[in-house]
Parts: C-alpha cells; sequence; structure tokens
C-alpha cells in the first residue's frame, strides 16, 4: 500500500500531500469531539436527575444531613481554573512549536489537577465521617454520584494528560494526543462549575 | 371502528373512537393511495432479469420533479393538522379538564390486586364509614366520577377498555381523573403496565349499575354490616 | 443542509406552533394538576425535559454545522484550485 | 481514548496492517481488520436473532395454547413469560438490529464506500466488539443465575426493576442492567469510529454529497445514538446503584422518584427507533436504485429528510409517556411534534417511491426484500400515526396494537433491512453469488407469513388486549372463541415464518460452498465497494480509488454502460 494514499489513521502531521483529503480537524480530535458530546448529555441527564430530586423535597437540603463545603471546594475551583489557565498557556506553547516553553505549564496543569482529585477525595472523608452516605439520603447519593462520576473523568483526562506529557519528553507529541488530551481536560474543567452550581449551591 | 368491538360504556368512549376512526379513515386513504402507486410503479417499470432495458435519467433536483414529493408532503402536513386538532381536544377532555364530580373513588394498586374505596356516607375518605373492594369496582350509572389512583408498591396501570379510560399508577403520587359509566353491566378491568410474575393475573370486574341498585349495594356493604364482612384489604 | 427547504419546514412548524398557543384553553387550564409540592416537580419535569431536549439539538448544530460547513467550504476552495 | 494515538508519527500503521501469514486467532479473532469485525457482528448478531426468535416461538405458543408444554421449552410459568418478553425485546433491540444494521454494515462498508483500508481507530473498532461480545454472554448469563432472567419489560421501570422484592430476579435485574450498559458502551465507541471515518478518511475527490446514502445514515444514526444515549446511562448507574447499594434514586418512600428513569430512559429510547431506521431506509437506497437503474430521486432531499428526523426525535420522547401521569399540558406538545415527525418520514417514502419511476426494475431477491421494507415500513409508519394522537393513545397505549405497530416498524428495520443487505452484499462479502431461487422461496415464505402475525395482532389491540399478560383466559373479555382463534393464527404463521429461515441458512451454506463465482461488480453498481476484489483483502485495495463523482449516475443518456461507476474518471 502506498503511503500517500493510505487512509486513515493519521493524524495530520505527515508532510504528504494530502490537500485533496486532508480532514477538516484531526482523527483525534474528531474522535474526542464525539466522546464529549455523550459525555456532555451524560451530565446533562445527571443535573436533570438531581434538579428533579430537589423539586420533589420538601425541604433542600434534607434536615439532619451535614452541609456541604461551599468555601473551601470554592477554593478547590479555583484550584483547578488555575489547572485549565496552564493548560491555554502549554497550548498556545505548542502551536507556536516551542515545545521547550511548553513543559512548564504542561507540569502545573498536571500538579493542580492532581491536587484538585485528591483535595475532593479528602472533602469525601470528611463528609463520610460527618453520616452523609450514599444510602443517608437522595441529596448524598446525588452528591456522591456526580462528583463521583466526574471525579472519574478527571481521572481519565489527568491520564490522557500525563501521556500528553510523557510523550512531549520523548519529544515526539502529535497535535492529535495533545488535542484530544486537553479538549478531555478542557471539558473536565468546564462542567464543574455547573456542578458546583447545581449540586453545591 | 373500536365499537364494534367493545361497547362504549363512558361518555368520552365515543370522542375516543370517532378519533381513531378519523385517524384511520386518513391515513387508511394515505396508505392506500402510496401502496397503489407503489405496485402500479413497480409492475409497470419491471422487466425481466436478464433484460438490457435501460430507465430514464432524473435526478429529482430539478424543480418540476420536486413537486411529486413536495406537493404530497405538504398534503401530509395539512392531514396531521386536523388529527392534531381532534387528539388534542379528546385529550384535553379526557385527561386535563375535570367535570364537577357526583362520586368520588379512591383506587389502590398493589401487586397483584386492586383495591377500590368508596367514601361511604359521610362522602370522605379515611374516616370509619369507608367501603373497601378487593378486585371489584361497583359504580352508578349516569354518575361522574373522580378517581384517585395510587399503587403501594411498582408501576401499575388502571384500564378499563369499554371506558376507553388507561391511567398508570405511580408509587409516591395521587393522580386525579374522572370517568362517567353510561351503561350498565359487567366488563374487565386490566392492569396496563408489567408490575411482576403477577401482571397477567390482575383482572378486576367492573360493575356499572342503576342508582337504585348502587344505593342498595352501599347500604348493604355500609359500616354496620362492615364490622361483619370485613373486606381482605392485604397490607403490604 | 439546505437551508431554502429547512425555512419552508420552518415557517410551517412554526405556525403549527402558533396554533397550538392560540388554544389557551389547551395550554393553560390544568384541572388534574394537584398541590404545591406537586407543582415544583411538574415544573422541574417541564424545565428538564426542555433542557434535555434542546441541549443536544443546540450542541449538533454548534459542532456538526460547523464542521458541516468547514468542509462544504473546502470542497469549493479545492474546486476552484482544480480549475485554475 | 488512548488507542486512537497512533504510536509511532513516522509509522501510523506500526501495528494494525501487517500484511504476513497470521495464525487463526489474530487473523479472526483479534483482528483490527473492519471487514472482520463487521463479519463478527453479524454472526454474533445472527446467533443472538436465534435465540430472540426462539424466545417468541417459546412465549406465542403460551399464548396460542395457553399451559401447555412447549416443545424444547416445556411449560411457561409466569416468571418464564415475563423474562422471555421481556428479553425478546431487548436481545432483537440491542443485540440484533443494533449490532447488524448499524455495527456490521457500518464496519463492512464505511472503509469500502467512501475508499480507504480501513476504520480511523482500528484498535478501537476491535475493542468495540469485544465489549459487545462480552455485553451479550452477560446477559445470556442472566438466564443461570439465582432466580434466573430479569422479567421487568425491556424498559425496566423502576420500582419494579430497582427492588428484588418486587421482582424477584435479584440478580438477573443488575445483570440485564449491565449488559445494556457494556452494550452502549460497545457502540459508543464504534460509533465514534464511523463518524470519524467517513468524515475525515474518504478517498480523494469524495465530497460530502458524493458519500453513498447508506453511510450518511449510519452516520447520523450514530450521532443520534451517542447524543442521546449519555442520560440513559446515567439513568442506568443510578438504577444498579438502587439495586446493589440500596440508594433510593427511583424509591418514592426515600424521597426518589420513579417517573425520572421514564425521563431518562425514554430521551433515549426514542432517537433509539430511528438510529436503527435510518441504516435500513440507507440499505434500501442503494439497491432500489441498482436494481431499477435510477439516479436516487432528490438525493440531497433524502439527506435533509434525515437530518430532519433526527433533529425530531429530540423533540417527540416523552409519548411514550403520555398515560404516566405526566403534566397533561405537555401531551400536546408532544403530539404535535411526533405528528410533524410523520413528515420527514413521508418524504422519505415518496422520494423511494418516486426512484422508482422510469426505471428498469430488476425483482432479484435483494431488490425484493428492498421494496418490501418499502411497503412493510409504510404500514408501520401509518398505524403509529395512530398513537402518536395523544387522544387516540389514551385507549391503545399498552395494547397489542402498539405491539403491532412496533413490529411492522422495527421488523422491516432489523430482519427485511438485514437480509435485504445480506443478500446485497454477500458477492462481496464471500465472493460467491447466493441462489436466486432459494433466495425467493426464503423471501416470501419470510414476508408472507410476516403479515398474518401480525395483522390479527392490530385486531387484537383494538379489542383491548394489553401486552406481557401470560394467560388471557382470566379476562372474560379477551378469552372468547374469535380473540383465541386470532392468537392462534398469528402463532401458526410464526412458526411458519422461523420454518422458513432454515431456507435461509441452507442457502447461506451451500452458496457459501459452492456458489458461483462473483467477480468485482455482479450488480453492476457504482458504488466504491465494487471495484475491490471479492472479497476484498487486507487493506481493501491496492491502490486507494478517486472519486469523480456521486454515488447514484445510473442510465446516464449518451453512455455505453447503463452505470458509471464513482472510480472512473470518465
Amino acid at each position: 500500500m502506498s503511503a500517500g494514499l493510505s487512509s486513515g489513521s493519521n493524524d495530520g502531521l505527515e508532510p504528504i500531500d494530502r490537500t485533496a483529503k486532508r480532514p477538516v480537524v484531526a482523527n483525534g480530535i474528531l474522535g474526542m469531539m464525539l466522546f464529549i458530546l455523550t459525555e456532555v448529555m451524560l451530565f446533562a441527564g445527571l443535573v436533570s436527575a438531581f434538579t428533579i430530586a430537589k423539586s420533589a423535597a420538601p425541604v433542600w437540603p434534607p434536615p439532619g444531613q451535614p452541609r456541604l463545603p461551599i468555601e473551601a471546594t470554592a477554593f478547590n475551583s479555583v484550584v483547578l481554573f488555575a489547572s485549565a489557565v496552564a493548560l491555554l498557556f502549554a497550548h498556545r506553547a505548542f502551536h507556536k512549536g516551542d515545545r521547550e516553553s511548553m513543559r512548564r505549564p504542561m507540569w502545573l496543569a498536571l500538579g493542580l489537577g492532581s491536587f484538585f482529585v485528591i483535595f475532593q477525595g479528602f472533602e469525601w472523608v470528611t463528609l463520610l465521617s460527618e453520616g452523609l452516605t450514599m444510602t443517608s439520603s437522595t441529596y448524598g447519593a446525588f452528591f456522591y454520584l456526580i462528583v463521583g462520576i466526574h471525579a472519574l473523568h478527571a481521572f481519565g483526562a489527568i491520564a490522557l494528560l500525563a501521556r500528553a506529557n510523557h510523550r512531549l519528553q520523548q519529544g515526539w507529541l502529535t497535535p492529535g494526543l495533545f488535542g484530544a488530551a486537553e479538549m478531555f481536560w478542557f471539558f473536565v474543567v468546564g462542567v464543574w462549575p455547573v456542578i458546583y452550581l447545581v449540586v453545591y449551591l | 371502528m373500536i365499537e364494534s368491538y367493545l361497547p362504549q360504556a363512558s361518555t368520552f368512549a365515543g370522542d375516543i373512537d370517532w378519533l381513531f376512526s378519523m385517524v384511520f379513515w386518513i391515513v387508511g386513504a394515505w396508505f392506500l393511495v402510496c401502496s397503489g402507486v407503489f405496485f402500479w410503479l413497480v409492475f409497470k417499470f419491471r422487466v425481466p432479469n436478464g433484460s438490457q432495458a435501460t430507465a430514464e435519467y432524473i435526478t429529482g433536483e430539478e424543480k418540476s420533479q420536486k413537486r411529486w414529493v413536495t406537493i404530497p408532503h405538504l398534503l401530509v402536513l395539512f392531514c396531521d393538522v386536523f388529527i392534531i386538532y381532534g387528539a388534542v381536544k379528546v385529550w384535553y377532555d379526557v385527561k386535563q379538564y375535570l367535570p364537577p364530580p357526583d362520586q368520588e373513588i379512591q383506587i389502590i394498586a398493589q401487586q397483584w390486586a386492586w383495591t377500590f374505596v368508596h367514601p361511604g356516607a359521610d362522602q370522605k375518605f379515611d374516616t370509619a364509614d369507608d367501603i373497601h373492594t378487593v378486585n371489584e369496582l361497583r359504580l352508578q350509572e349516569d354518575a361522574v366520577y373522580h378517581y384517585h389512583l395510587s399503587s403501594n408498591d411498582v408501576m401499575h396501570d388502571f384500564s378499563v377498555p369499554v371506558f376507553r379510560l388507561k391511567q398508570d399508577a405511580i408509587p409516591g403520587r395521587v393522580i386525579t381523573g374522572w370517568f362517567t359509566p353510561t351503561e350498565s353491566g359487567e366488563f374487565d378491568i386490566q392492569c396496563a403496565e408489567i408490575c411482576g410474575i403477577g401482571h397477567g393475573l390482575m383482572p378486576a370486574r367492573l360493575v356499572v349499575e342503576d342508582a337504585a341498585a348502587h344505593t342498595a349495594w352501599l347500604a348493604e356493604r355500609s359500616p354496620v354490616k362492615l364490622a361483619a364482612v370485613t373486606s381482605p384489604v392485604v397490607e403490604n | 443542509m439546505r437551508l431554502k427547504s429547512l425555512r419552508l419546514k420552518g415557517f410551517l412548524i412554526l405556525g403549527l406552533v402558533g396554533m397550538a398557543l392560540i388554544w389557551p384553553d389547551f395550554a393553560e387550564a390544568c384541572a388534574v394538576c394537584g398541590a404545591a409540592q406537586d407543582e415544583a416537580t411538574r415544573k422541574a419535569f417541564v424545565g428538564t425535559t426542555a433542557f434535555m431536549t434542546f441541549l443536544p439539538l443546540g450542541m449538533l448544530f454548534l459542532v456538526v454545522g460547523w464542521y458541516i460547513r468547514r468542509t462544504l467550504q473546502r470542497e469549493e476552495e479545492e474546486e476552484q484550485r482544480s480549475e485554475r | 481514548m488512548a488507542e486512537s494515538i497512533p504510536t509511532q508519527p513516522s509509522d501510523p500503521h506500526a501495528d494494525d496492517h501487517h500484511h504476513e501469514e497470521q495464525s487463526f486467532v489474530s487473523k479472526y479473532l483479534l483482528s483490527t481488520d473492519h471487514k472482520v469485525i463487521g463479519m463478527q457482528y453479524m454472526f454474533t448478531g445472527m446467533a443472538m436473532a436465534l435465540i430472540g426468535g426462539f424466545m417468541a416461538y417459546a412465549f406465542r405458543m403460551q399464548l396460542a395454547f395457553p399451559g401447555v408444554e412447549v416443545p424444547l421449552w416445556g411449560v411457561v410459568t409466569p416468571a418464564n413469560y415475563t423474562a422471555l418478553v421481556t428479553n425478546h425485546g431487548a436481545i432483537m433491540i440491542f443485540w440484533v438490529a443494533m449490532p447488524v444494521l448499524i455495527a456490521a454494515f457500518g464496519n463492512y462498508l464505511i472503509p469500502l464506500m467512501v475508499g480507504c483500508d480501513d476504520m480511523v481507530f482500528p484498535k478501537i473498532n476491535r475493542l468495540s466488539y469485544q465489549i459487545f461480545l462480552l455485553s451479550a454472554i452477560v446477559l445470556i448469563s442472566s438466564y443461570f443465575v439465582d432466580g434466573g432472567g430479569f422479567g421487568g419489560a425491556w424498559t425496566t421501570y423502576p420500582p419494579l426493576s430497582a427492588k428484588a422484592e418486587y421482582n424477584l430476579t435479584p440478580m438477573g435485574a443488575s445483570i440485564f442492567i449491565g449488559a445494556v450498559g457494556l452494550e452502549f458502551v460497545a457502540f459508543l465507541l464504534g460509533g465514534i469510529n464511523f463518524i470519524t471515518t467517513a468524515m475525515n478518511a474518504r478517498a480523494p475527490g469524495m465530497k460530502l454529497y458524493d458519500i453513498p446514502m447508506v453511510i450518511w445514515m449510519i452516520v447520523i444514526a450514530s450521532i443520534l445514538f451517542m447524543v442521546s444515549v449519555g442520560p440513559l446511562l446515567a439513568g442506568a448507574i443510578m438504577l444498579l446503584f438502587d439495586q446493589q447499594l440500596g440508594t433510593a434514586f427511583y424509591d418514592p418512600n426515600r424521597g426518589g422518584d420513579p417517573v425520572l428513569w421514564q425521563h431518562l430512559f425514554w430521551f433515549f429510547g426514542h432517537p433509539e427507533v430511528y438510529v436503527v431506521l435510518l441504516p435500513a431506509i440507507g440499505i434500501t437506497a442503494e439497491i432500489i436504485t441498482v436494481f431499477s437503474r435510477k439516479k436516487l430521486f432528490a438525493y440531497r432531499t433524502v439527506l435533509n429528510t434525515a437530518i430532519g428526523t433526527g433533529v425530531l426525535s429530540f423533540c417527540v420522547w416523552a409519548h411514550h409517556q403520555f398515560i404516566s401521569g405526566i403534566d397533561p399540558r405537555m401531551a400536546h406538545v408532544f403530539t404535535l411534534t411526533t405528528l410533524l415527525i410523520s413528515i420527514p418520514i413521508a418524504e422519505m417514502m415518496f422520494v423511494y417511491i418516486a426512484t422508482l419511476y422510469g426505471g428498469a426494475i430488476r425483482l432479484a431477491t435483494p431488490m425484493l426484500w428492498a421494496l418490501a421494507f418499502i411497503f412493510e415500513f409504510l404500514i408501520g409508519g401509518v398505524t403509529g400515526i395512530f398513537l402518536g394522537a395523544s387522544g387516540a393513545d389514551i385507549y391503545l397505549h399498552d395494547t397489542y396494537f402498539v405491539l403491532a405497530h412496533f413490529h411492522y416498524t422495527f421488523f422491516p428495520i432489523a430482519i427485511i433491512g438485514t437480509f435485504a443487505g445480506v443478500t446485497y452484499w454477500f458477492p462481496k462479502m464471500f465472493g460467491k453469488m447466493m441462489s436466486d431461487r432459494l433466495g425467493k422461496i426464503h423471501f416470501w415464505g419470510t414476508i408472507i407469513p410476516f403479515n398474518f402475525i401480525f395483522i390479527p395482532l392490530f385486531f387484537l389491540g383494538a379489542g383491548g388486549q394489553h401486552r406481557r399478560i401470560y394467560d388471557f383466559q382470566n379476562f372474560p373479555a379477551l378469552a372468547g372463541e374469535g380473540m383465541q382463534d386470532l392468537r392462534i393464527l398469528a402463532t401458526t404463521s410464526l412458526l411458519v415464518m422461523l420454518g422458513f429461515q432454515l431456507v435461509f441458512f441452507y442457502n447461506f451454506i451451500t452458496s457459501l460452498m459452492k456458489g458461483k463465482a462473483a467477480g468485482k461488480n455482479p450488480w453492476k453498481a457504482n458504488t466504491l465497494e465494487w471495484t475491490a476484489e471479492s472479497p476484498p483483502p487486507h487493506g481493501n485495495w491496492k491502490e486507494l480509488p478517486t472519486v469523480y463523482r456521486g454515488p447514484y449516475e445510473y442510465s446516464v443518456p449518451g453512455r455505453e454502460k447503463d452505470y458509471w461507476p464513482q472510480d472512473e474518471p470518465n
């Protein structure tokens, strides 16, 4: 199979003349866009379910249940946004072709993102000890469900970012991988304010 | 259409049958025309399998050609307007509008039996003179009934085919609706929402009787006698 | 996504929706709707129904619409290039 | 998503395209070749169709002859019956219609018809099939656990599905939900692949409006699936938690709401109908153009109607809940949208009928199936109007009328569409021709009994017979002689129809063994897959084709041949 005519599994990086079929966006990024569409709808379903449960309750949050740590989580949200900003710097450096100055913001984004997840973990431990569990009320159930699914996504996104960072260190980070990883992370960051507004406030 | 299968035993049964018939004639005509044209085309332009015959080259992109699709499509829309109007009107009368009641009943569904509660002489529920029956609903002809439907465990569906009435019973909610029986006799009540393995074993009987017979029955089941014939209300 | 045919359909749909709104009886009166708490739930159901219906449509119009427009644009460019 | 990234920029095909001799396992079981994966989906789907058909046989026997000992099954108990109807529905939709129509034809056809050598994410594709196979095994295993298979209908409404004390299948219910969830993940991965491949890996020169209709339909269906499945996945996780962790998302006594599930379920459930419908419509488009030697009437109109259907399909879902105690005012809106969706679908049917005009129609087996699809789907379409009209739905909801209606849509989609596709692409898939004579016997032996199964059910439904009831003898109004005769007619027709499927398998196997060699392009079709060898080798073409025109240039005036393949310069 001649390389010039091969289809498919390229991510738009090779310098072969493919103008006739140069994709509008690279495969990895398009795939990630589609995946994110599904994920947005997953969270839309969860948030809708939460709204309905909340409307059905006479008092919300239910009496006798611990309150969620609004201030601490606000701080944590700022950390999450900071990580997105760091990733934006990395994005700019990457598209300037400046891989050297991209390293520090990548590490920063990874570090802040991991801090966010770990901080959430501590929050959970505290809440559990205060008596908010999945079975104690729908309040608790929805809290752990929605925040837990978000945390799972954060894990996945961090893993993907770490993989991109690893490639960066090795010197062959492709736009497809970087684009997919940063898109996923921006999705995780972008959906958080919605969760914070709906679930915490 | 439907009236040839089942008697119309409520005031709105006729409306629903009318809507069904209207939809039937409209879509039936469409179906006949479409399948007529379809078979005519297939037989007219059929060639033997090995034939060398060629076809006409029609893109269908020109306006004069597209007309053959757009005009029927506008006609479909036109017919839809009638159907929508009829559907909305009937729906409004049956499910959204509530005429002032003559009588009220409670219907309680559970796995796998129906409990019907008449309020008794004081016309109030949850009092001592409530009349409970299981798997038998007795109604008075030509009285406007409000029903309050609820469920003790899973979802059920209160369905009375002769009334053309159907309403899901949802645990945790009380759903209000109405009907007016117009024909005396004995009919089926079915559960129309799957409710476990006993779903097929949840038949109840509906007895519609005239006012005198109904009053007599209510008196017979009045709270004084009730103590003697305590109805077997199955607690969950 | 030829806009011309979509516009025709848009008009028709608008007309029908308008017709539905003209029937205030049907749209407003709800004799069977119950207590205050029910009303809140009812509103939540209607709201989330609208939300879940329009969110995917909005996203698709933005993302897929953008993608299709870009692709068509590029096809046009290429056609011009090959003509030259 | 990790698989989506090529391992080395210098060698994008490092691990999925070696052409040396492969062992059986790596060639057929662990292959990343889209054709092999397509076949795997197809054969798994067919095996599941046999299981689903057997279930239909068992419960139809019970309905016609209540209490009788059913050969090969035994006496159908109420628990058996509910489990059988539940799994029949779920299997036929999720494990037959979806894998065969979208995954099998999508996998097989997309790279071949858009002119590339494989899917863009071959490893994700393989993972998709593996997860799908796992989901099928998980589903079947639910029959062998304590309590047996889940019997709460494929819609799994809680609280029945959420609590073991109600459904009496403590493990079966969770396994059912788990299997459905796995299956969705498989199609999610597949969908990403289909859309990305069709959009990004098209052959040089293939413009958007040169893509064959079946590919467009699979792409639109995949988009619909991907966008609608999220809320259901959320709901399924909640339901699983309710079953296994004791949460109360759907428990009204502890602050939950059972209607919430219907809300999330039907948001997916209705678009799902169009997810399986659109590929079948696309397959029909390919076949009627080839066998009537006609250009597809108004290509762009078909595409627009498909998009219109897709858009509207998100606005109709609450019509499944008319009777479930939703705000009655909402029913008006959903009646409106539901009847509006008849417009694009009707237009699509008009376009197909218009395509036949002026053609030179050859009634070969695939064409018969395609024509039968149009006719039978027409019946399914018009009977849907009754149910979309909210007023009439008060009576018809959950009766056999609904059941007959959706079988008149799903049977054309899943069974007729599949047979149309299989008989049409069989020469390409296996390089052999199928027997036309046996094919026609099988066709008539399937279509005629099919109508005799489901037309009686319309009458039973209009007579007030409800679904999922294992014995109608308990209901005096339904136990009559006339009604029982209709049930027996339906069951007998089902037996005849199932019997005729043996003809298909015989035809399939003998054609595979000693069918006439097909050659590259036996049907004289235009689309790219017919320019590859039959069957296409790994990599599809030695040199990938270039595309010069749309896929439906048949009988173009002034040309010697009555077809004009997409890759011929002139």
